[in-house]
């Protein structure tokens, strides 16, 4: 899968010359067209620059070199995803592995050892793309008796062997990003168990950590709010006073969370492992992202009714950005349960 | 109950049973789900139904040949519909029968309010927005479900008065944008010279009828939070997650509570705008009351409508489940003859101070 | 205790009598220089019109006339409580019965029956002006082993009896208005206890159904924004448009609210027993009265730091009005607890 | 951590640990509670203490007799002792000594300096305002703990210039009005005549005290909400009702967290504000940086005081406990040096807009 590596250990790099060197090569490399795409980009449509990340292992950078990733610190890590947002990279997809916070007791794919070879059964929904996908990583219950974390493997799975059928879920853009993924006695190879047996959800989690900051990086609520800009021109409310501290309440919101992010961001480069807290970022982070687009949907009148950007200009496109803000709060573990983690975990409250 | 309020509740009681015919009350959105994204996007066997019912003349005088019921029956009305998704475009219709009654143009009132005729009033010059212009040759955008008119009523000023154009739709320079529902909104740039002029000064007809219209819409955003709020109960109260049914959660208990009160609220201004408008409110205090209530459902209706699809979790974001659908209408009519700002702004110019 | 009750049955009066009838008593009877006072008023302050109150049989208005009260239907307290309102009246104690919604089972006041005399141990927080009454009226648990809302009592006590120790709770506000009240073997005689033993609590709940439409009634709030425009004049904050904006929001919750309460008057006034979902008048009304006094807050600049009414003026009382705010989202059943009504008893949910 | 930061971060740790002295870890309301509402509403003698530790100078230059520290160590040391409720006015104090050093008053700085004299600079004509009119005859109002002053600094305006003039507090005409917390605003009418003229031009000096002085009262917010918040987790975990911990329902859960979410902003913005102006940032940038912090100081610190209070329930309405006082600290505070909508409006009138 893996074919032309970067072959420095690039966390030997200075960060600026680290940074110049992602740069120089997403510019070098990223199609200029598909930057800030208006909606989530289709397999043929990301295709290429989803191998060129494949081929240099910038995929899964965090993952160990053996696994096919960079082995990259988690402070090059965050340089890396600053270059990518920056530059309006379209997002790839997540390797099927987000399920932060998701409900692991209820994990409805289970597999079972013979001989050298696992037996997978059952279902997984909300793979991102999987059905162009070509691999898919799959936390699997190997252990029934188990309980919750425990029992659970990681597997990279071939989407081509017998026995997987894909049904893709259109979702409210109206775009099939989502799948439901059907396991019927999957084989596959023991070799393509990755970690330990049993160990998958500590593998995962070291994985999610890093998930979980780039939930809460403010450069999702700064595109929208830099798209609310566009349209406050467009619809002229500038003019407005009520607007211009609606938009002034967002922006310090927006600023106020960079700081907080910064703050995280800080502790990674200082190479502290990050705590529950983090998961404040995420809440923040996506519920301001709505009330950006949620203001969009109030300046530009009728136009909250279109389903396609306005005018054909994918920079006011206020009713896509307001639906695919929507599941901000639901994936990588719903905002009810990052509250719970920030009760229990961080405050220390009790049940 | 005194008598008088006890025959109007019963007619309300009447449409709203009425109204089962082409929203069920369980819902059914596979005929809503068929129409999507499919011009015109509704179905105008349905429309004609719509004109059968007396629906489309609900509030034209009797005389003129429509039902000569009030605003409380036609938001009833609304409410239902909504509830089911019916995508007719019934009450830009109700605002064309106004007109046409209006200017006493029985040969276009007639099959509209049969439901034969699908006619249109192309009004609207720019986006969020209540005032008639009337350029002659300025294109007329966000006519809903446009694609399925026959006949567009085109407001024209000429000199002090708004004169009223009725221009065929056939060969007509019309475009169709989809709008989130599956539906269309159209732009028109008519040439009213094509058209036959049927009313020298329809300003003050149109004012009041907008006016309704606003206030109709909001009735319909009420049926839309109603149903989506419905479906969220019972989401709550069946689906499970860590070995819980949800609904037991209280953070996710309290949320619902908060919908809850602002449903209240917005069925309560609404239906007190309605009851103010029935008893004969007029002048600011009549447009103080529509904006209050276009105010709320603007506001609460969209609120609750996106806090219904979070309560659902992943499924919400699914096109599969209807629930989806409601946000989508609603976002759809949310500021249909006025967002939730503009009304705000228009009741405090208009609503005396100490106004109860 | 009761003197000069008014002797005609007044549920005969047409509606706009009754109303005049009051009005006129009231302009009457109440002080100028009362209406509308700063704060909560003392005892001595406020025992004229306590007794001329009491002497008609207007304190407990709902009552039956064998307990002092005039057996008002609920269509006329409300005429009665908006005329008192409208004038500005003060509020007299609230009979030491604002336990609504509150934690019963954990009543910590029990009476023994000794002969012809219950004896009263324990004690009980919150009562009202305590301190200043002669009388009080006290749910006490009866019987032990019955749970929760049964084998609860009414009873009538002196406060003069000997045993009852008043110890007056300074509040934020900087005012003795609660107090905390201990009873160590207070014997009261078997005759005051008011209904049936060990049925009080269907007494209290029938006396509280009638105060959940009253802490739901839109006047205070509508006070308070009264005083919101008072404190924006004296600030020249009009000219702002986004301070118009959050009145013309504030504006908008109060007309709802009052659009909202009168489905309920409406509902009282056709003779219909009030449901749990009067809950939700309590819980907006005084979110709202809290929101025009954070707003008060917001434009008074360093104002909102003195203790007392700005210029000696009492109109222009943005931080006492603040205090006042805080505890109604707390007394008359917390506005969580009101969520928890809503969430079981109107929309059925589970659990 | 480079040195330059683990030496900041150091000097930082010690700046807290000091603050103890006055204002001890574990929380002592009695010596707060006793100053309450008795003329003039602080202990000269700790102010005194201030002095000897040093807090009074922190950010003055060594040459001039203070510490040379920083802005973020100023804002460690407000927050701990805001969160000890110490009513001492050391951040208009430390107002004053910037100004004397700037003026180079030695007489007056000096016995500032050592905590022997209480200077206040009596700079606001009006409420919520950062600008210094500097009218000779206007009265001077919510001066901070005035009863306390032995010499006001009143700012004059002499043509281009912002003239400073030190006014004796004995025989000025000074009234004093309760505040919340228990200490005292004054509004003073002074005569600069009678003071003697210190310096011709403290506007630029003023201008960057005033915003050092926002700064640092954000910092003093965030000592408030900290503590308070720390109350209430603490009544959470213990408070039983119904037979249950209430800390164990989620509704109360959930509104922790968002509480501690703000709080976390909070100290991020004025974190990240103070180790701007420690950087040397300028002009706009400073200000906007100040803005910044301040708004949300203001917003969110009031919102988080007052759910404390709500979380508490009846107990937290009582004078006696001690939550309550730090609601009505943050009230005096919350608009001091600048309401949230001033410094919003600031921000956005001064932060550039790709600021980062």
């Amino acid at each position: 899968m893996i074919e032309a590596r970067e072959t420095q250990d690039l966390n030997l790099l200075e960060d600026e010359a680290f940074r110049l060197h992602v740069r120089a090569w997403i510019e070098a490399e990223y199609p200029a067209e598909l930057r800030n795409p208006p909606k989530r980009l289709h397999w043929d449509e990301n295709k290429p620059w989803y191998f060129k990340l494949a081929e240099k292992g910038w995929l899964c950078p965090g993952w160990p070199r053996e696994f096919g990733g960079l082995g990259l610190s988690p402070a090059k890590q965050i340089i890396f995803t600053e270059e990518v947002e920056r530059h309006g990279c379209a997002r790839t997809n997540d390797h099927g592995i987000v399920i932060a916070g998701s409900d692991l007791a209820a994990l409805r794919t289970e597999a079972v050892l013979d001989g050298d070879t696992y037996v997978v059964n059952g279902q997984k929904i909300w793979t991102t793309l999987a059905m162009d996908a070509n691999w898919c990583f799959l936390l699997v219950r190997t252990d029934k008796n188990a309980k919750k974390q425990e029992g659970i493997s990681f597997l990279l799975v071939d989407m081509n062997t017998p026995g997987i059928t894909v049904k893709p879920i259109i979702n409210l853009e109206y775009h099939d990003e989502f799948c439901e993924v059907f396991f019927d006695n999957v084989r596959v190879p023991a070799a393509n168990l990755v970690g330990t047996p049993n160990r998958g959800w500590d593998m995962a989690k070291a994985l999610l950590s890093f998930e979980r900051i780039y939930l809460g990086s403010p450069r999702l609520s700064a595109y929208a709010f830099s798209r609310l800009k566009q349209l406050a021109d467009r619809m002229g409310v500038w003019e407005d006073a009520v607007f211009q501290d609606t938009y002034a309440k967002l922006r310090l919101d927006l600023e106020d969370l960079k700081s907080l992010y910064g703050v995280f961001v800080d502790k990674v480069r200082r190479g502290e492992t990050l705590g529950p807290d983090v998961s404040m970022l995420k809440v923040f982070q996506t519920e301001l992202f709505q009330r950006i687009t949620d203001t969009m949907l109030e300046i530009c009148g009728e136009n909250a009714g279109l389903l396609d950007p306005m005018e054909g200009n994918r920079n006011l496109n206020p009713t896509g950005l307001y639906i695919q803000a929507r599941p901000a709060t639901i994936y990588g573990g719903s905002n009810e349960i990052q509250r719970n983690i920030i009760s229990k975990n961080v405050l220390a409250l009790p049940g | 109950m005194s008598e008088v309020l006890e025959e109007r509740a019963e007619s309300i009681r009447m449409i709203r049973d009425s109204a089962g015919a082409v929203a069920p009350p369980g819902g059914d959105s596979k005929r809503v789900r068929a129409l999507r994204f499919a011009a015109p996007g509704f179905d105008k066997g349905v429309f004609g139904q719509m004109g059968e019912f007396g629906w489309i003349g609900l509030a034209v005088d009797e005389a003129a040949g429509g039902a000569g019921l009030g605003v409380s029956e036609a938001i009833a009305l609304t409410e239902e519909l909504a509830a089911g998704l019916a995508p007719e475009p019934l009450i830009p219709a109700m605002l064309s029968a106004r007109l046409l009654a209006g200017a006493d143009d029985q040969s276009l009132l007639a099959p509209l309010l049969a439901g034969k005729q699908v006619v249109l009033t192309a009004w609207q010059e720019r986006a969020d927005t209540l005032a008639v212009l009337g350029n002659a040759d300025a294109p007329r955008v966000f006519i809903p479900q446009a694609g399925g008119a026959d006949v567009f009523l085109v407001p024209v000023r000429e000199g002090a008065g708004l004169a009223l154009y009725a221009v065929p739709a056939s060969g007509a320079d019309l475009t169709l944008e989809k709008t989130m529902d599956g539906g269309y909104f159209g732009t028109l740039r008519a040439d009213p010279a094509r058209g036959k002029r049927i009313a020298a000064d329809v300003g003050a007809v149109l004012d009041a009828g907008l006016d309704e219209a606003a206030l109709m819409t909001a009735g319909a955003m009420v049926g839309l939070m109603e149903r989506a709020f419905d479906m969220t109960l019972a989401y709550l109260k069946t689906r499970q997650q860590f070995g819980r049914i949800i609904g037991t959660f209280q953070s996710l208990q309290h949320r619902a509570a908060d919908l809850k009160i602002h449903l209240a609220l917005t069925r309560a201004a609404v239906e007190a705008a309605a009851a103010a408008l029935d008893a004969g409110a007029e002048g600011d205090a009549r447009k103080a009351a529509v904006s209050k209530a276009k105010a709320r459902a603007g506001e609460s209706g969209l609120m609750v409508l996106r806090q219904c699809i979070q309560l659902h979790g992943g499924i919400g974001y699914t096109d599969e489940y209807d629930v989806g659908l409601y946000l989508r209408r609603g976002m759809v009519i949310a500021n249909q003859f006025g967002s939730a700002a503009l009304h705000r702004r228009r009741f405090m110019a208009l609503a005396p101070e100490d106004a109860e």
